[in-house]
């Protein structure tokens, strides 16, 4: 809450009732999106970017499971656009579960407390808009590193990012074919939507360093390039949350991580 | 009040030096540049600052709506993207309302017709003249610079309802252009308080000898009227910015309610009613059409009868219905909500009290025309433009039969027939005054004659776009067609949206005829054949001083007004004419 | 008596341009039969009704009166002729409160004779009207049916959720658990009343259904109300009249109007949020 | 700018009409001002329906204010009375109770908020900020005016000055009561 009495007292007497105080930032609001925090660790944001290591660094691998009967994703209504409707003519399902034979998709696993600034290693990632859904459904890049945000469908939609830590940006793509770059500097998880296709939801995920992997429709990862160090790794999912566990790594290491399986609440 | 001390300093520092009679008073005049064309107290000056303000501003104001006109005629070429669309179509209401025809009509044509019509040498307070313009001036920068700070200009439409306006998170990235939107409507407001201040004063107080209200020109009591009605109103919107502003930046919940969920984000507001800013809206909202719009109509009675060549239709109760139509003005503003979520009975009454106001309207428009019968009309451009307003007035008038019928209003609320009459009222019809008004009293602004086939030129082009453009929003309006859409794909619309390239090329027409407008006012200022005293023949005593005037308005005494400020079919054939302040 | 009709070029232009004008604005309004769109509720023929006797009787002013403007400015152009007298004081009265009595009678008759009964019917819940919910937000129209109990669930604002739970509706409320939600999609039933509680998650928008002449802002923090019965069977859209940012024109939602059998089948092979 | 002044001519006019002007502006401005409140108190009326609204209990200082600008009212007559254009004492006595009532207002504001009530803290307070300040840059207003009616003590045109003075006083009133009982 503000506390401005004086504030107040000062604008109105001075009839200019407008300043910059009382930055709207509201207090908890309990995001039901679940964005995570992607602290990229070390906090010395002043560094030098460092240059990953591919040859030397310790490579971690691991499949995400899940315990239990997984939440069924719903189907999605697409009356409202006649393109979204055509495009998914036996209907559309959500994508936030994507759990197969008890292994998750589209889980973030990362390092959460790598000291340094990387630089990105794979190339600059797409994220399409493709018969009404986002395609990747998660996306990963490193601070700073450019994505390309795409409209394949002859309908409009806006894309909206609710970032807390980068600015938030929400633009409208009228037509197929339309591109626009998009830069992230400050490491967090961004829920994307689409406000006029309620459905569409993608996650991107900004990351200090390269140190990073979203599971495969088989539950895999892979992070490699890892410098030598003890680490705390987190797997992150939308709707299931997070599991932490600490590794510890050697040059060329080569280890395979095991993370507690998610369960259903 | 800045003039009591103003007089009261000089005198306690002892320069009365210019203790003179009412004979001599014309001269010693400013002298340099600055005083005399930038920071002047003379009235002229600063009603010509506030044209040459308008017809800046209207570049911006009617470019945008270029801009956005190309987009719905042409959808799908990356005119422009969607958050252009909307801000372009605020900031194109914003400007042309505030910026263009109010700073034109009232505050341009008024400011240099006042004094001279009514007699006085200048406003009553000519330092808090200067200070309105120079207020408006930085209002109509800041609106401009919000086009510029990030996330571009306001887009909650040119009426700023919450919470669309009031989060600053519901417009995509717009953080500030709404905040400097408020602040320049809050100069603004200043701007308009300052000028009507002077206007009532100078109006009531300042008249010539012998000019009894009664005999006031039309103009001057369609201004007081209009101004009466801003002073009344504009508080209330005061009232409603100083609250937005507070839910904006300030934390507080006069218009956020409880519950708000913005973009997936539950917002912490309680408790507050986003229907009231409505109401306060639409309580100044509504008297504000009338501000706009009885100038020029009082314009239009003016210049008919001047070149109708015999006194308007029943003076009297055109006053009385002006009355009239300002004391229901303030009582009707819920038209502008029959779906708002507003009790529906309220609904029904202020349906039935909107139109009331069709009566005393419908004595106007029968005066204005009357005034035609018997006459020996001169088809000069002014008079063109008048009788352009009467034709205006009457079509535009008659669509709000429609809109203030709540019942029909359920299928004309926000949609192009309200754009249609809308822009009837208060852009044609304003404009179409504005225009009679400039072509009329330019002698009086600059000493010289516009030129006149220049002049119907502007005349035809404007009057065929803006008809056109107009009339057939009407027609798309009753195809359903919603206002304010980037592009159209609903099936039962499509009829209607298909006449949007016809509407667009029409504007452009409209558009191009300005042009030749702008291009005659410069020209003629600096070119243009010498005017006269009198030279249209009229009787008002704005022409019985030299053309331009000079400091203090008449070199000579005072004049002092004898008879009705229509004197026109006088004389054994009728075709003789007598000034108001003529000694017979 | 001979006149110097000087200005008989611009009289005789202006006044074809306003003859023009008005039979080329009542041309495209018999041609286009009014520009209206098809209607399909019951209020809606009835607001048409409203509509027309405003054509008829604005546009009867409307064409007289440019008639008569035409009329003066060919005869009376120039500088010779009749010569003006005042108007008698009578004359002036009778101009004065002819046109006030004209107006108000033509007005205020049609709006109480005709309109007030319509707009008593499109605000007044009837005791068996069937009640949907609609919840707008940027820019999503989503309508909530009953379900079986023909009760709403409360509530919850915390368990909000924009993929999985748009409504809020609090998943421990039993009356919640078979509320059918339906995200733009809007079934309703031919020849039903439908009572509408229309409410809005973020800004103002208005549900605006052209076809059904209906238009009612959604406004957060209350709810407002608007009915409709559907009088035939076939397709529509809602399409949002109140600016909502910029997606303001994207936001839409289908409409079927489906016969009360079609209706209950589609109703009952539809699953409740929670079931 | 010397030459500029527009005395010249404006003295020329008939004698008394630059009086009348500034009394036409005064009561405009009254009737605008009154408005405004106007404004505010159907405003407060329509927000107090809410669930949310909660009074909240008004510094008693706010009637030691009320008195001073009663106060004020009174020696704005005295002056008006005392000596037609204004006796500077009693002018000199309603700018310092004015002042004083603005100094008052401020620690008002500062109790609240040591009480932990601020603009954003509920729709009352929100109104209670709002309003007095409000009322203070009106009081501010006429501080000024009566201070250049002081430099021009006995022929100032105290008519108008103490019109407004008492429409700042009756909406203190006015908006004190609505905040303390309504």
């Amino acid at each position: 809450m503000l506390k401005l009495p004086l504030w107040v007292l000062t604008i109105m007497l001075g009839g200019l009732l407008v300043a910059g105080c009382g930055d709207g930032k509201k207090e908890g609001g309990g995001n039901t999106g679940g964005t995570g925090d992607a602290g990229g660790g070390g906090g010395d944001a002043g560094g030098a970017v460092k240059t990953a290591d591919m040859a030397n660094g310790a490579t971690l691998k691991g499949v995400i499971k899940f315990d239990g009967t997984p939440p069924e994703n719903k189907p999605i209504g697409t009356d409202a656009d006649a393109v979204c409707s055509a495009a998914h003519p036996t209907g559309l399902k959500g994508e936030i579960y994507m759990v197969k034979d008890g292994k998750v998709a589209n889980v973030i696993v990362w390092v959460k407390d790598c000291p340094g600034k990387y630089a990105a290693v794979a190339p600059n990632p797409t994220l399409d808009q493709h018969g009404c859904q986002y395609v990747p459904h998660v996306l990963g890049v490193v601070a700073g590193q450019e994505f390309t945000i795409k409209n394949s469908d002859g309908t409009t939609h806006n894309i909206h990012g609710m970032a807390k830590k980068n600015p938030e940006f929400n633009f409208a793509q009228t037509k197929a074919g339309d591109t626009k770059g998009q830069k992230l500097s400050s490491p967090e998880i961004i829920k994307v939507k689409c406000d006029i296709h309620g459905w569409m939801g993608a996650y991107v995920g900004v990351f200090n360093n390269p140190f990073f992997a979203i599971t495969g429709e088989d539950g895999s990862f892979e992070i490699k390039g890892l410098p030598a160090g003890k680490y705390k790794l987190q797997a992150w999912h939308e709707k299931f949350g997070t599991q932490d566990i600490d590794v510890e790594v050697k040059e060329k290491d080569s280890k395979v991580v095991e993370f507690p399986a998610f369960k259903s609440e | 009040m800045a003039i009591t001390h103003k007089q009261g300093s000089d005198a306690a520092h002892g320069h009365d030096d210019h203790g003179h009679g009412v004979g001599d008073a014309h001269d010693h005049g400013p002298t340099g540049f600055i005083s005399k064309y930038i920071f002047s107290f003379d009235h002229k000056v600063i009603g010509i600052q506030y044209l040459l303000l308008a017809i800046g501003m209207s570049f911006i104001g009617v470019g945008l709506s270029f801009w956005f006109r190309t987009q719905l005629a042409w959808p799908g070429h990356d005119v422009m993207t969607p958050e252009q669309y909307v801000s372009f179509v605020t900031m194109h209401g914003t400007i042309m309302i505030f910026f263009v025809v109010s700073a034109a009509l009232s505050s341009g044509l008024g400011n240099l017709a006042i004094p001279l019509q009514i007699g006085a040498r200048d406003m009553a307070f000519p330092l808090l003249n200067m200070l309105s313009f120079w207020t408006i001036l930085p209002a109509a920068l800041i609106m401009i610079a919000s086009f510029f700070v990030e996330g571009g200009a306001s887009g909650g439409g040119w009426t700023v309802y919450p919470p669309l306006s009031a989060l600053r998170n519901t417009l995509p990235g717009a953080k500030w252009g709404t905040t400097l939107w408020l602040l320049a409507m809050a100069l603004f407001i200043v701007s308009f308080t300052m000028g009507g201040l002077n206007y009532t004063a100078t109006i009531l107080n300042l008249r010539a000898r012998g000019m009894s209200l009664m005999r006031m020109p039309l103009t001057i009591w369609c201004w007081l009227i209009a101004t009466l009605l801003g002073l009344l109103g504009f508080p209330a919107l005061t009232a409603a910015a100083i609250m937005l502003l507070l839910d904006r930046h300030g934390g507080t919940s006069f218009f956020l309610p409880s519950g708000l969920i913005v973009s997936g984000e539950p917002m912490a507001n309680v408790g507050g009613t986003p229907l009231l800013f409505q109401h306060l809206f639409w309580f100044l909202g509504h008297p504000e059409v009338y501000v706009l719009v009885l100038p020029a109509i009082g314009v239009a009675f003016d210049v008919i009868a001047t070149f109708a060549r015999r006194p308007p239709q029943a003076y009297r109760y055109s006053v009385y219905s002006l009355l009239v139509i300002a004391l229901l003005g303030m009582v009707v503003w819920g038209h502008h909500m029959f779906v708002s979520g507003m009790n529906p009975y309220l609904g029904k009454y202020f349906s039935i009290s909107t139109l009331l106001i069709t009566a005393p309207f419908a004595i106007l428009g029968v005066n204005l025309v009357g005034s035609l019968w018997k006459a020996r009309i001169r088809f000069t451009t002014p008079m063109l433009f008048a009788l352009g307003l009467v034709s205006a007035v009457g079509t535009g008038g008659i669509g709000g039969l429609f809109l203030a019928t709540s019942t029909a209003d359920l299928h004309f609320h926000d949609t192009y027939f309200v754009v249609g009459h809308f822009h009837l009222m208060i852009g044609v019809v304003t404009l179409t005054g504005t225009f009679a008004g400039i072509y009329y009293w330019f002698p009086k602004m600059f000493g010289r004659m516009m030129n006149e086939t220049l002049g119907k030129i502007h005349f035809w082009t404007t009057i065929i776009g803006t008809f056109a453009v107009f009339t057939i929003q009407h027609f798309q309006g009753l195809g359903g067609l919603t206002r304010r859409y980037y592009e159209y794909s609903a099936q039962v619309m499509m009829p209607a949206a298909s006449l949007n390239p016809m509407v667009t090329m029409f504007a452009f027409l409209a558009g191009a005829g300005q042009l030749v407008f702008f291009v005659n006012f410069f020209w003629s200022a600096l070119r243009g054949p010498k005017a006269g005293e009198n030279p249209w023949d009229a009787t008002t005593l704005e022409w019985t001083t030299p053309s331009p005037p000079g400091h203090g308005n008449w070199p000579g005494a005072l004049p002092v007004v004898t008879g009705d400020p229509y004197g026109y079919a006088t004389g054994p054939d009728g075709n003789g004419f007598r000034m108001q302040n003529a000694k017979d | 008596m001979p006149r110097r009709n000087s200005g008989s070029a611009s009289a005789l232009l202006l006044a074809s341009f306003l003859l023009i004008f008005t039979a080329a604005t009542v041309g495209a309004m018999i041609y286009k039969k009014c520009y209206l769109p098809p209607v399909m509720s019951h209020h809606g023929i009835g607001v048409d009704k409203m509509i027309m006797y405003i054509i008829f009787a604005a546009g009867f002013i409307f064409v007289v009166g440019h008639l008569v403007l035409s009329k003066f400015i060919v005869t009376y152009s120039g500088t010779g002729g009749e010569s003006y007298k005042p108007m008698s004081h009578r004359a002036e009265l009778f101009f004065t409160f002819g046109p006030v009595i004209l107006m108000v009678a033509v007005s205020e008759i049609g709006v109480l004779v005709i309109g007030a009964p319509v707009w008593h019917e499109v605000y007044t819940q009837q005791p068996d009207d069937l009640v949907i919910e609609i919840t707008a937000k940027q820019y999503e129209w989503t309508a909530r049916y009953p379900g079986k109990d023909g009760k709403f669930g409360l509530r919850d604002i915390k368990q909000y959720d924009e993929t999985e739970n748009v409504l809020a509706l609090d998943k421990h409320d039993k009356t919640g658990k078979d509320d059918i939600v339906s995200r733009g999609l809007l079934v309703l039933p031919a020849g039903k009343g439908v009572w509408f509680n229309i409410r809005s998650w973020d800004v103002l928008h208005s549900f605006n259904i052209p076809v059904f002449r209906t238009k009612q802002d959604a406004v957060p923090g209350i709810f407002t109300h608007t009915r409709v019965v559907p009088t035939t069977v076939g397709t529509a859209e809602i399409a949002c009249a109140q600016i909502c940012s910029a997606g303001h024109y994207r936001m839409k939602a289908k409409v079927l109007i489906k016969s009360p059998e079609d209706f209950a089948k589609w109703l009952s092979e539809q699953t409740g949020q929670f079931e | 700018m010397e030459s500029n002044r527009p005395d010249s001519w404006e003295r020329s006019v008939a004698p008394g009409r630059r009086a009348d002007s500034i009394q036409t502006m005064a009561f405009i401005m009254v009737a605008g001002a009154i408005m405004l409140f106007t404004t505010f108190t159907a405003s407060y009326l329509v927000r107090r329906e809410s669930v949310d609204w909660a009074g909240m209990a008004l510094p008693r200082l706010v009637w030691v204010n009320t008195a001073l600008i009663l106060l004020s009212s009174v020696t704005m007559e005295i002056a008006r009375k005392v000596r037609a254009g204004g006796a500077p004492r009693w002018v000199a006595a309603t700018i310092g109770l004015g002042v004083l009532f603005l100094v008052g207002q401020v620690f008002v504001w500062k109790q609240l908020a040591d009480r932990g009530a601020f603009v954003s803290t509920s729709p009352h307070a929100s109104f209670f900020y709002m309003l007095t300040a409000v009322h203070a840059a009106h009081l501010a207003a006429g501080i000024t005016v009566l201070l250049f009616a002081f430099r021009r003590a006995g022929r100032a045109p105290l008519g108008v000055c103490a019109a407004w003075w008492h429409l700042v006083g009756g909406a203190w009133v006015w908006v004190a009561l609505l905040l303390a009982f309504f």
